[in-house]
């Protein structure tokens, strides 16, 4: 009963950042403002969900599972933030293409 | 099982080898003329044993299971003989034209492993049980001729390689189709003398000739009946010896053989006649022989001729099968061996012709025969036995179908025969007259001494053998053509089989 | 509890379908490929969720795979954005300004 | 619950008939690609709901993943192309109408948009027209379910989607991994590659992540393949992530990309084909028919095609994405 309480308190949470970074890629002026939001909604959005996951999870195997796409989605997410931003403070804004 | 071992070891005598060469590298010339001359010699060996015990009556059989239900059958009898050992003879004979024709070219290991695949193609299409089986390798042999067409790779090939995969392709397609409905209304059987489709002619009239229409169209395109033929002289581009084979033994004859088949052995004669399929049958024949001679006096250039000459020459095959009565599908089967000889021995002259002397037009052909005697001299018998003079082998076909037609009631035949025997003498003639009559006044241009160096015949000695091998067979078959294991004697024996009528005069 | 599961995978969706106005009027390409960036997150996550609220463990393997797969469209972006094709593969032609492959001056 | 499932498939209709018509009619041919990408997410979502794991797996690691990065790579050589076209210098000699450009040319000049819209427009409502008869007059059959499940015991495999494609139905497999070959060999036709520059990405963070990634992708490539036989899974999913594996490093180009010695490249190319072709054969020779295979030995040969079929498929998207025949032997 308490597990699902949790899980269900974390994923909401989860679901906050979510909308956060999704307002954030909406509203923000610039790619670097856009860059943050965006980097928060997966590593700590996705973090939480799948700390509420890990409550329903099976057995040890599932947790080990779901803690490693936390990791590969993180490393995806701050790679391509940061060779975004390198690129655009090296070579401008991507020109829109016509 | 019995005797099935000796059908696989025939096709895989040239697929071996076939597969070897394929991996050559390109400088083992020696290896790779070896392993030709081995797979076509042991394949001619195998068939003659072959042959030497079908004429005993022994029963060749292999098969199989494909898919349940549908095995993949080989066996050997009379009618599959007479392609088999066409095509094992004149394989032999163009392996060493090609060796000769190709010296010193690029890419030649790719050239002799599809050209063995081709042949062994050829053979399991002579040498299959049931349509099945047919179609595969109808199949196979239209992919490992596309290579050999396109082996010079000049946009010209391409476009002519281009055209023949549409043609063929499309039809395989709609054989394909054919052979799958034919599959299930009366299941995989193996060809029967006779035909096995009786039992549904009563309730699947209309079927049964849709499915007709549509396996002569599957197999129209390959044997260049007139309104698909035009592939095959856009495919001249292809190096002679190609041409030749194509001509004369595998493509054309493939699609010829299938239309055979289907009418004597799934069909049966009785049946054909009963629904109507023959009479439309002859009319195509007809019109695509006139059609094709006609086309062939327009062109000047020499292979183009021979290539609208083999159109109208396949379709005398057509028109036999068509009388569906024995005398004429004597003509018609005797012509498939004759016109094989005969047209590859107009082919290998025509291969000289360019090789030699860089000749490609009639209009070049002055005065050629002082130059290359014995090769004009060839083109002259196989340019006579193609019209049909009396004891050349064009002659014993002409005659059994004229027999055919008259037998099977349709003197009109007979007038589509004079005429284009005329037609046939029309375009023929003007290059032996001028071979042999014409004024050669500037010195001949030399391309094969030009990089080959001066030869002790009047052409490198592998292009001269076969063409004099070949017009002596295509003498010997005409004049010969009473002993028994000549084509005529093989044929009739066949036609006896199947027709089962009592010994009738010669 | 498969309520509340399919109820959040609903709302990420909705987000997925909002961030859609940001690629269709992202000025820049980078936006654009942010946004993919972002909807990849947002899809491994569904999917988990979907996992639980349809009972079926196979959905953890293909969310692992998004993982996986999120960063190659990404990087692909990033290192193809004007780089030059190899000198004669025959689609490409060398721009006629670049001297050749020694032109090493970008540092992406 | 089901109400909310129901809302849950509207949304997700409504995002993929969305995105598509955007991708269709967006002008800006990169705007088009991140559309696709995002359709991809959203077909994989599509085939979850649909209760086919599988393809959602295959959907993801292709469509999302592989196709994202080799549309933008042809984006990048489209772009170039169009570049040189509009510097209207052409130094490359008028293209022969019928070589391999020819339609690559076609593309670039697509028919006024009026004259095609019509054709396009009744083309497709012939098309929808024939789809709802077909289906309107389908028999209210129970599917191939229960046959499958009939005959499992006999696949050797317990997975029925595995049993199916590799057992039931090999030839279509056999006939898809060809497919997949002849694309390659097309690609091949294009064009010769030499030496691609080594490109060392600046900072440590590309290569780090690298690190960490690939070795992961091919863990979980063995893996996804390993579970093909009792769980969603198999040869082509696992043969992408191993593909992927392989794009990564060449985007990332430490070092010189090696040249790939073309012999055992092609050879690699060709194992899955040849090897499914071989089996195939053997059964025929076995009686068993063309690709039937002894109930006893039905695991392993089942196992072995998927290897060789995963190897193949791995390389061939690499080598899709470089992009150019090996510059070994051009005969």
């Amino acid at each position: 009963m308490i597990a699902n309480a949790l899980t269900v308190i974390l994923i909401l949470a989860g679901l906050v950042f979510f909308a956060a970074g999704t307002a954030g890629l909406l509203r923000f002026p610039d790619v670097y403002s856009r860059l943050h939001a965006l980097t928060k909604a997966d590593n700590v959005g996705l973090g939480l969900v799948i700390l509420g996951l890990m409550f329903q999870a099976g057995g040890p195997a599932d947790i080990l599972k779901l803690l490693l796409i936390w990791v590969l989605v993180l490393a995806a997410g701050t790679t391509a933030a940061h060779m975004v931003a390198q690129r655009t403070w090296t070579h401008g804004e991507f020109e829109s293409d016509r | 099982m019995d005797g099935g071992w000796l059908l696989l070891a025939i096709l895989f005598s040239s697929l071996g080898p076939g597969i070897a060469i394929f991996f050559l590298p390109e400088h083992r010339q020696g290896l790779r003329t070896a392993l030709n001359l081995g797979g076509a010699g042991t394949k001619l060996a195998l068939v003659g044993v072959l042959l030497a015990g079908v004429l005993r009556g022994d029963e060749y059989h292999f098969s199989l299971p494909l898919m349940p239900g549908i095995d993949l059958v080989l066996a050997a009898d009379a009618l599959s003989l007479l392609f088999a050992s066409l095509s094992a003879v004149l394989w032999f004979v163009t392996t060493v034209y090609a060796i000769g024709y190709l010296e010193g070219s690029p890419r030649r290991s790719r050239f002799f492993g599809f050209f063995s695949l081709c042949v062994s193609a050829t053979v399991g299409i002579a040498l299959s049980g049931n349509l099945i089986t047919f179609l595969i390798f109808y199949e196979i042999l239209t992919l490992a001729t596309w290579p050999l067409v396109v082996h010079r790779g000049t946009p010209a090939a391409l476009r002519a390689g281009r055209l023949y995969l549409g043609y063929t392709l499309t039809s395989g397609l709609v054989l394909f189709t054919a052979i799958v409905w034919l599959t299930l209304l009366a299941g995989a059987e193996g060809f029967t003398p006779g035909g096995y489709l009786e039992g549904l002619a009563e309730t699947h009239a209309v079927t049964l000739q849709v499915l007709f229409v549509l396996l002569m169209v599957g197999f129209g395109v390959k044997a260049a009946l007139v309104p698909l033929h035009s592939w095959l002289p856009i495919a001249m581009v292809a190096p002679a010896p190609v041409s030749a084979l194509l001509h004369a033994v595998a493509v054309v004859k493939a699609g010829a053989f299938g239309i055979i088949r289907v009418v004597n052995d799934v069909y049966g004669a009785e049946l054909a006649i009963e629904l109507g399929l023959t009479a439309g049958l002859l009319v195509i024949a007809a019109v695509t022989i006139i059609y094709g001679s006609i086309q062939a006096l327009r062109t000047d250039d020499l292979k183009q001729r021979l290539a609208f000459s083999t159109v109208s020459q396949v379709s005398y095959i057509i028109l036999g099968v068509a009388l569906a009565g024995p005398l004429g599908v004597i003509g018609g089967l005797v012509h498939l061996v004759h016109q094989g000889i005969t047209k590859i021995t107009l082919f290998f002259c025509a291969g000289n012709f360019a090789e030699t002397l860089g000749i490609h037009r009639i209009s070049e052909l002055d005065g050629v025969g002082r130059r290359m005697p014995l090769t004009m001299l060839a083109f002259t018998a196989g340019a006579l036995g193609m019209i049909g003079l009396p004891p050349l082998a064009g002659f014993v076909t002409k005659w059994h179908l004229g027999l055919g037609a008259l037998e099977a009631g349709m003197p009109w035949i007979l007038g589509v025969l004079v005429l284009s025997s005329l037609l046939n003498a029309a375009y023929f003639l003007p290059p032996v007259i001028r071979g042999w009559l014409g004024e050669r006044r500037e010195p001949w241009h030399e391309p094969l001494q030009a990089h080959a160096g001066p030869t002790r015949f009047e052409t490198h000695w592998m292009l001269l053998f076969p063409v004099v091998f070949t017009a002596a067979l295509g003498l010997l078959v005409g004049l010969y053509a009473g002993l028994g294991l000549s084509p005529l004697g093989w044929v009739s024996l066949i036609v006896q089989r199947d027709y089962a009528l009592p010994e009738f005069g010669l | 509890m498969s309520l509340f599961y399919l109820a959040a995978a609903l709302f990420l969706l909705g987000t997925i379908l909002l961030g859609l106005v940001r690629v269709l009027r992202g000025p820049g390409s980078g936006d654009r490929m942010l946004a993919a960036q972002l909807f990849g997150t947002t899809g491994v996550t569904i999917l988990l969720l979907l996992s639980l609220a349809l009972e079926a463990s196979a959905l953890v393997d293909v969310a692992l795979v998004f993982a996986l797969l999120a960063v190659v469209a990404a990087v692909a972006f990033v290192r193809q954005h004007g780089l030059p094709e190899p000198p004669d593969t025959p689609i490409h032609r060398q721009p006629p300004d670049t001297p050749g492959p020694e032109r090493h001056h970008d540092d992406r | 619950m089901n109400a909310l499932l129901v809302l849950f498939d509207l949304v997700l209709l409504a995002g993929i008939v969305g995105v598509a018509w955007r991708c269709l009619a967006s002008t800006d041919l990169f705007r088009a690609v991140v559309l696709f990408i995002t359709f991809g997410l959203l077909l994989a979502l599509a085939w979850v709901r649909l209760e086919a794991p599988d393809i959602a797996l295959a959907e993801a690691a292709i469509g999302a993943g592989i196709t994202g990065a080799l549309l933008l790579v042809t984006l990048e050589r489209l772009r170039s192309i169009m570049a040189e076209r509009r510097s209207g210098r052409p130094h490359s000699p008028p293209p022969d109408p019928t070589g391999p450009h020819a339609l690559l040319r076609a593309l670039h000049d697509p028919l006024p948009e009026h004259r095609t819209f019509l054709p396009a427009l009744s083309f497709a409502l012939v098309v929808g027209g024939l789809l709802v008869t077909a289906l309107w007059h389908q028999p209210q059959s129970v599917g191939l379910e229960p046959v499958v499940d009939a005959h499992m015991d006999v696949s050797g495999v317990d997975h029925p989607i595995t049993a199916v494609l590799l057992n039931f139905r090999a030839y279509d497999t056999f006939l898809e991994l060809a497919i997949v070959l002849i694309a390659l060999l097309g690609a091949w036709s294009l064009g010769r590659h030499d030496l691609i520059p080594a490109r060392p990405a600046p900072g440590p963070i590309l290569p780090g992540t690298l690190r960490l990634l690939v070795p992961v992708a091919v863990v979980t490539g063995v893996y996804v393949l390993w579970a093909g036989s009792h769980a969603p899974g198999g040869a082509f999913q696992a043969g992408a992530i191993l593909g992927a594996a392989g794009i990564l490093l060449v985007l990332a180009r430490p070092r010189q990309l090696p040249m790939a010695p073309a012999g055992p490249l092609r050879l690699g190319i060709s194992a899955g084909v040849a090897l499914f072709l071989l089996v195939g054969l053997y059964g025929l020779a076995a009686g068993h028919g063309f690709l039937g295979y002894a109930e006893a030995w039905a695991y392993p040969l089942i196992i072995l095609i998927e290897v060789a079929a995963t190897l193949s498929i791995a390389l061939t998207l690499v080598a899709l994405f470089v992009a150019g025949r090996p510059a070994g032997d051009d005969t």
